[in-house]
């Protein structure tokens, strides 16, 4: 279990840089998915099961399908790739690089003084229903006020 | 009768209410006669209420109306108090007020202001009235601060010219310099003996206060302010000769009669003080005593036929003061009464001269009208003799009584009196310059025709002849007020008096010689520059009018206009700046760019972290 | 109730006023006049109904609001209010007068503002709760920023925000002094409480004592205004319409020298007593700094305003010296003012709307075009320079007369604002009336004399002046008992402390 | 089972969180800087889900639910302004938007 987690973190941290480094964007979207679904897998050896598989379905699947539509309605062609390249320059590396460096440290820094083990227990759907449809349907009434608000905005927005 | 007091005052107010109402849409003929007329009803009563008076034996009599303001301890009430002095002036002010508002009737027959004029006059008669039957210095002050109001506005008649506004205003502020010393002066009384009624404050003062004491020293130094403003003494007399410039009886009833007497009556009301401050009091003696010398030399430099008669008031009440200081206060008022006469009478027939030769008032420009203006003359000649104190005119026993008295002062009495007698060689001189120069000589280019207006001219300048000759044997009902120094019988010898007389006649020889028979050349007395130069400095008033506006006027000019912006709403003005400046500099962080604005917020995030991790 | 009345009537009619618009531009004006006439109907019925009586308070009402914090709806009018709610009423009159021929522009917007100023300060003289006090206080000040920004002249916008911000900030170090009383309340009594008399019980004590009292008084003299926050006022007066000046100088100044008297003495009577050196120094600063400024002024109406923050300098001088005499003279000088500066103003306001200028130098030798209008201003210029007689006279001398009591030095140094008032006021009418006509610089074909309709305002006030002048006991009974006991009431508390 | 040292799993989580914010801060592309902000909220779900293993609680997994919704009306919204500012301006260049700037 533990190798299965090394080896889906490795793939997530490269693939998640490969997204930001890539000009292509469709290719980079392809990255990201592969990114969720490699922290899925993360989630999974972690014994959430259920946060596994809606990292699947709508992180990977439904949400990035978006990005695809809205790719492929914007028509993103070579010109595009060809401008990504010329921004891709040094410096504008340097200073977020050197942001999030420091960032990662402090946090390395931080955790590093955590000496605690986690063993992973199977926290299924059901306790995690429980949850949802009990102390925190407030959560849950609002987060649909949320998706819905998110839905008239984007119809809204996207409209002609 | 004695309760009708108050009608006094409500005359004149009644008509000038009635004038300022209709606001000049009454025909002139029943402005002149409200306005004329409400004053003479005055008169009317005021006689019937002296004779009442005096015929009860009373020592004073107290009227009150209503209540003024009742305020813990202060209580000052509308309430008249009527006693010899003030029954003196109450006769003055209605007596000769109503025979100027007569002759004013003709004066200012073709003034489009007509009406205005009356309105202002009767306004001034019933302040004025209030000024001298006030029972509580607040009602005084209430009359003091009107006929100063009345005299700005008076002054200021003709308002077209710049100029007379000019006047009129510095007549206003310079009194009020004095009016506020006085305020100041009725808040010092008030504190110290809480109250403000004028009969209970002498007594109070003459019980809590000690001779020469502190606060008896510094209250009446404070009223000496006031005074000396109303009355056109040093320091504050530059106003008066500037004042002429209103129309002619305005200077007769206010300028001379009336208004600037009112500091003469102030101190004689408050001599309480003044004795229990014998520093101050002598004082007032040589401020009068100077102020008459001053006024003396500059009528002598005069050209203007109003300035002269201005000087010669402000020398007038110069002896009246210098009485006030050599505690002769009967003997001032008296000559205050027989000045009124006088003066009037000369200001209304200067008045007559300057009408008819046409709004002339140079005296140079005048000459030789003896023949053609005999009312004038010989209204001139009588108010001259009287001024100059000749000899059984009403005059010489005033200025007689107040230079004996000023001699039996120990101590500086001898210098006053002599003083007092130098002015009266002035008088004689100054007064003849005058009179000489207008009436005799020859003609210089206006020709009168023939002597302007009607029997409302006329008989007021009769009635003053009379009174300016005989009012010395008038016997004023002072004594009570006073403690009964009053008339006293003086033991001096011949030769006093010789000189005492002789000083004006001398006076007006020498006139005569200068101006009449010109058997000595001014001009040739003019030539050296020595003489040109004291000419100059005493035409200009001693340059005190240049003095002030060094001290006073040029300063405040200036400050008041670099400060037109106001200084503090710069310090505020200097809060907009920095505020604008600090928003000049953080504006630059918003580019516009998400980008930077993400970079920020994370620098925000590590900076904060980086905090948290080294703490 | 019938505080609840006068306060409602002022905004109902407003908001009626504002949409009655909708139906006819005419309707506003004519609803403003009722509803300020019924005012003041109300305020004599409500003052003569109490003549004579000795009972301190004449009418209160007092009903909960928000009981967990102390606060209530406590509103309570004495002889002190009665006064100033009268002004306010007559001059409330006197302002929709004014505004009557000259708001032409969303005249329903206007009257909505003029009647919920007017209700605010109503409010502000009434209230004895300090929160509610400042709810009404803000009341007063948001509708008057509109009436300046929207209806003022060239440079209305920067006006406007000058008189936001100055009072804005002011109040809110108002609030937050409040806020600590009703908190050391709390802390002495264990509960929160803004009422008026419980928190006078309240002794905050030394140090901090000042610090609280500074924030009342710096709102307080900010409204006043005195120096050294006295800039806005020019501005505020001289950009606003007629009707905002009116109400501005008449009636929005005194609810500072109110709050002085009724707020900033009594509840800290202690450091009152320590500060009132300073307060007068300001005091005597004010009038004779601002005597000075004004006699600069080109322009008619900062010249006015700047004689407002003069003769309010005798305000605090009186209200510092506290004792009867001054307060007395305070009171009077506020009701005096605000007659004659209302006047001025719409003197200046008139004389605008004839010949488009307010500068002074254009103008000249108007007495014989108007000389109803110069006979008029003549008037209360001489009010303003303190003729005897006549109401401000009586405020200043009292206020002067008591301050000399408290401190002779500061005293002489204020009445020497007695000639410089006559320097201005005469200035003024030499300027404009007298002199030759001056008729080059500007259009003086619609230069005419007074209506009928002025002439019966300035004809009201010019009453009341000399009402005032003439026979101020009416006044000065009604507000004694209640400076009487603002008076003993701080006189206990000093003694009690000082005994202690 | 064997047991993760919990340290592992939240750096795991920060170097996620980091990427995405390089991208935030690098990419001119609306679209990358879209893509790299769900990258940085996916990342804070890790952190919560690791939390929640660790404790062997389900609340985690509710705030994960929550942020997943989040981020789900993010990307609607965001990608139908893209779609405007698309329209608009016929680019993705984020640097044009700059009218705000002060």
């Amino acid at each position: 279990m533990m190798l299965l987690f090394y080896l889906a973190a490795a793939i997530a941290v490269i693939s998640t840089a490969a997204v930001i480094v890539q000009t292509n964007i469709v290719h980079a979207l392809i990255y990201l998915i592969l990114s969720l679904l490699a922290v899925a897998v993360i989630f999974y050896v972690l014994g959430a099961p259920f946060a596994a598989l809606l990292e699947a379905i709508v992180y990977a699947g439904a949400i990035m399908v978006l990005f695809l539509f809205v790719i492929m309605m914007l028509n993103l062609g070579q010109h595009t790739r060809d401008e990504e390249r010329s921004w891709m320059t040094m410096q504008v590396w340097i200073a977020p690089s050197i942001m999030a460096a420091i960032l990662l440290a402090q946090l390395v820094n931080v955790l590093s003084q955590y000496d605690q083990e986690l063993t992973p227990v199977r926290v299924g759907v059901l306790e995690v229903s429980a949850l949802l449809f009990g102390p925190y349907v407030l959560a849950v009434e609002l987060a649909s006020i949320l998706l819905l608000a998110g839905l008239v905005s984007a119809y809204h927005l996207a409209k002609k | 009768m004695l309760d009708l007091i108050w009608l006094l005052p409500t005359f004149s107010l009644l008509g000038f209410l009635s004038l300022v109402l209709t606001a000049g849409t009454l025909p002139k003929r029943i402005a002149a006669i409200i306005g004329a007329g409400s004053v003479g009803l005055s008169f009317a009563v005021a006689v019937i209420i002296a004779i009442q008076f005096l015929g009860s034996g009373e020592e004073y009599f107290v009227k009150e109306v209503w209540t003024w303001m009742s305020v813990g301890s202060l209580n000052a009430g509308f309430s008249f108090y009527l006693d010899g002095l003030s029954l003196t002036m109450m006769l003055v002010i209605t007596g000769i007020g109503f025979l100027i508002h007569l002759y004013a009737t003709g004066y200012m027959d073709d003034d489009p202001g007509f009406s205005r004029f009356f309105a202002y006059m009767n306004l001034f008669v019933a302040a004025m009235l209030m000024l001298v039957l006030g029972d509580n210095l607040i009602l005084l002050y209430l009359g003091w601060e009107g006929v100063g109001l009345c005299s700005y506005l008076l002054i200021g008649f003709w308002y077209t010219n710049p100029e007379n506004g000019y006047a009129a205003r510095k007549a206003f502020v310079v009194t009020r310099v004095g009016d506020t010393s006085m305020a100041i002066g009725l808040f010092l009384l008030f504190a110290q003996l809480g109250t403000l009624n004028i009969q209970d404050l002498m007594y109070a003062a003459e019980t809590q206060w000690a001779v020469g004491s502190g606060l008896a020293v510094a209250v009446s130094l404070l009223i000496l302010g006031g005074a000396v403003g109303k009355s056109a003494q040093l320091p504050l007399q530059t106003w008066l000769p500037d004042a002429m410039a209103g129309p002619t009886p305005i200077s007769a009833l206010i300028h001379a009669a009336t208004m600037v007497t009112a500091g003469v009556y102030l101190v004689a009301r408050t001599h309480i003080l003044f004795e229990l401050a014998p520093t101050v009091q002598l004082l007032v003696a040589w401020i009068g005593l100077i102020t008459l010398l001053m006024a003396g030399f500059t009528a002598l430099t005069q050209s203007d036929i109003k300035r002269i008669l201005a000087y010669s008031t402000m020398s007038q009440i110069g002896y009246m003061f210098l009485a006030l200081g050599v505690g002769a206060w009967s003997a001032s008022v008296f000559h205050l009464m027989t000045h009124a006469f006088f003066k009037a009478l000369l200001f209304l027939a200067s008045g007559t001269v300057i009408l008819s030769l046409h709004h002339e008032q140079n005296i140079f420009k005048m000459g030789g009208v003896r023949k053609q203006l005999p009312v004038s003359f010989w209204s001139f000649l009588i108010g001259s003799l009287a001024l100059t104190a000749f000899p059984f005119t009403s005059g010489y026993f005033s200025k007689d009584e107040i230079l004996l008295a000023a001699l039996e002062l120990d101590g500086p009495g001898l210098w006053l009196w002599m003083g007092g007698v130098l002015g009266a060689f002035f008088t004689g001189l100054y007064t003849f310059r005058l009179f000489f120069v207008v009436f005799f000589g020859d003609n210089k280019g206006h020709e009168p025709t023939q002597e302007v207006g009607g029997w409302n001219m006329s008989w007021p300048l009769f009635v003053l002849m009379v009174g300016a000759l005989l009012a010395g044997f008038i016997g004023l009902p002072l004594d009570a007020v006073f403690g009964g120094h009053g008339e006293e019988e003086h033991d001096v010898s011949a030769l006093i008096h010789g000189i005492m007389i002789a000083a004006p006649l001398l006076g007006i020889g020498i006139a005569y010689l200068f101006y009449y028979s010109k058997t000595f050349s001014v001009d040739k007395l003019m030539a050296s520059p020595l003489a040109k130069s004291l000419h100059k400095f005493w035409f200009s008033g001693w340059g005190m009018d240049a003095l002030y506006n060094w001290l006073f006027v040029y300063p405040f000019l200036w400050l008041a206009r670099i400060n037109k912006d106001d200084l503090v709403d710069k310090l505020y003005a200097f809060v907009v700046v920095l505020s604008r400046a600090a928003h000049a500099m953080i504006v630059k962080t918003q580019t516009g760019y998400l980008r930077w604005y993400a970079l920020s917020v994370a620098t925000g995030l590590v900076l904060i972290l980086t905090l948290g991790v080294l703490l | 109730m019938i505080l609840v009345v006068l306060i409602g009537v002022l905004f109902v009619g407003g908001v009626i006023a504002w949409i009655s618009e909708r139906i006819n531009p005419d309707y506003p004006r004519l609803i403003a006049l009722v509803a300020v006439l019924l005012d003041l109907l109300l305020m004599v019925i409500l003052l003569s109904g109490s003549a004579g009586s000795e009972a301190q308070w004449l009418a209160s009402i007092d009903a909960q609001w928000m009981p967990r914090f102390g606060i209530s709806f406590y509103l309570a009018a004495d002889g002190l209010s009665g006064l100033l709610l009268l002004l306010t009423a007559f001059l409330g009159v006197i302002a929709v007068g004014s505004a009557w021929d000259e708001i032409k522009d969303r005249p329903g917007f206007f009257y909505f503002n003029l009647l919920w100023t007017l209700a605010g300060v109503l409010g502000v003289f009434t209230a004895l709760d300090l929160f509610l006090f400042f709810f009404f206080w803000e009341v007063m000040l948001i509708p008057m920023y509109f009436i300046i920004a929207i209806w003022g002249h060239e440079n209305k916008n920067y006006a406007a925000m000058k008189f936001f911000l100055f009072t804005q900030v002011s109040g809110m170090l108002m609030l937050i002094s409040i806020l600590v009383l009703a908190y050391f309340h709390y802390i002495q009594f264990g509960t929160f409480s803004f009422n008026y008399h419980d928190l006078l019980a309240v002794s905050t004590g030394g140090e901090l004592e000042m610090w609280v009292m500074l924030g009342f008084f710096i709102a307080f003299t900010t409204k006043l205004p005195s120096i050294p926050f006295h800039s806005w006022l020019p501005d505020a007066h001289s950009q606003a319409p007629t009707a905002g000046s009116v109400i501005l100088a008449g009636v929005l100044l005194k609810t500072g020298a109110y709050g002085l008297i009724r707020f900033a003495v009594p509840l800290f009577p202690e450091a009152s007593l320590a500060f009132a050196p300073v307060a007068m120094t300001l005091a005597a600063i004010s009038i004779l700094y601002c005597a000075k400024v004004a006699f600069a002024q080109s322009d008619i109406k900062r010249l006015i305003a700047y004689t407002s923050v003069s003769h309010m300098g005798f305000v605090t001088l009186g209200i510092y010296a506290w004792n009867e005499q001054a307060l007395q003279g305070a009171v009077m000088t506020m009701l005096a003012h605000g007659l004659s500066a209302a006047a001025l103003f719409m003197l200046a306001g008139s004389l605008q709307h004839r010949i488009h200028t307010r500068n002074m130098q254009d103008m000249g030798g108007f007495w014989p075009k108007v000389p109803h209008m110069a006979t008029v201003a003549l008037f209360f210029s001489i009010a303003a320079l303190g003729m005897p007689g006549l109401g401000n006279f009586i405020g200043e001398f009292l206020a002067l007369l008591g301050a000399f009591q408290s401190n002779i030095t500061l005293t002489v140094i204020s009445a020497f604002g007695l000639i410089f008032a006559s320097v201005y006021s005469l200035w003024v009418i030499q300027k404009i009336f007298h002199g030759e006509f001056a008729s080059t610089n500007f259009d003086d074909s619609q230069l005419t004399d007074l209506s009928r309709r002025e002439m019966v305002y300035f004809g009201a006030m010019m009453l009341g002046l000399v009402w005032m002048g003439m026979y101020p006991q009416t006044f000065l009974d009604m507000s004694a008992a209640a400076l009487g006991g603002l008076l003993a009431g701080s006189q206990e508390l000093v003694t009690s402390v000082v005994q202690n | 089972m064997e047991s993760i040292p919990i340290e592992h799993g939240l750096i795991l989580a920060g170097i996620l969180f980091t990427l995405g914010l390089i991208g935030v801060l690098t990419r001119r592309n609306i679209v990358f800087v879209l893509m790299s902000l769900e990258i940085m909220l996916n990342a804070s779900g890790l952190a919560f889900i690791v939390a929640s293993a660790r404790w062997g609680h389900a609340e985690g997994q509710v705030m994960f639910l929550m942020i997943l919704t989040l981020a789900a009306a993010e990307v609607a919204v965001g990608l139908g302004l893209i779609i405007q500012v698309y329209r608009r301006y016929q680019t993705v260049d984020i640097n044009v938007l700059s009218e705000m700037k002060g």
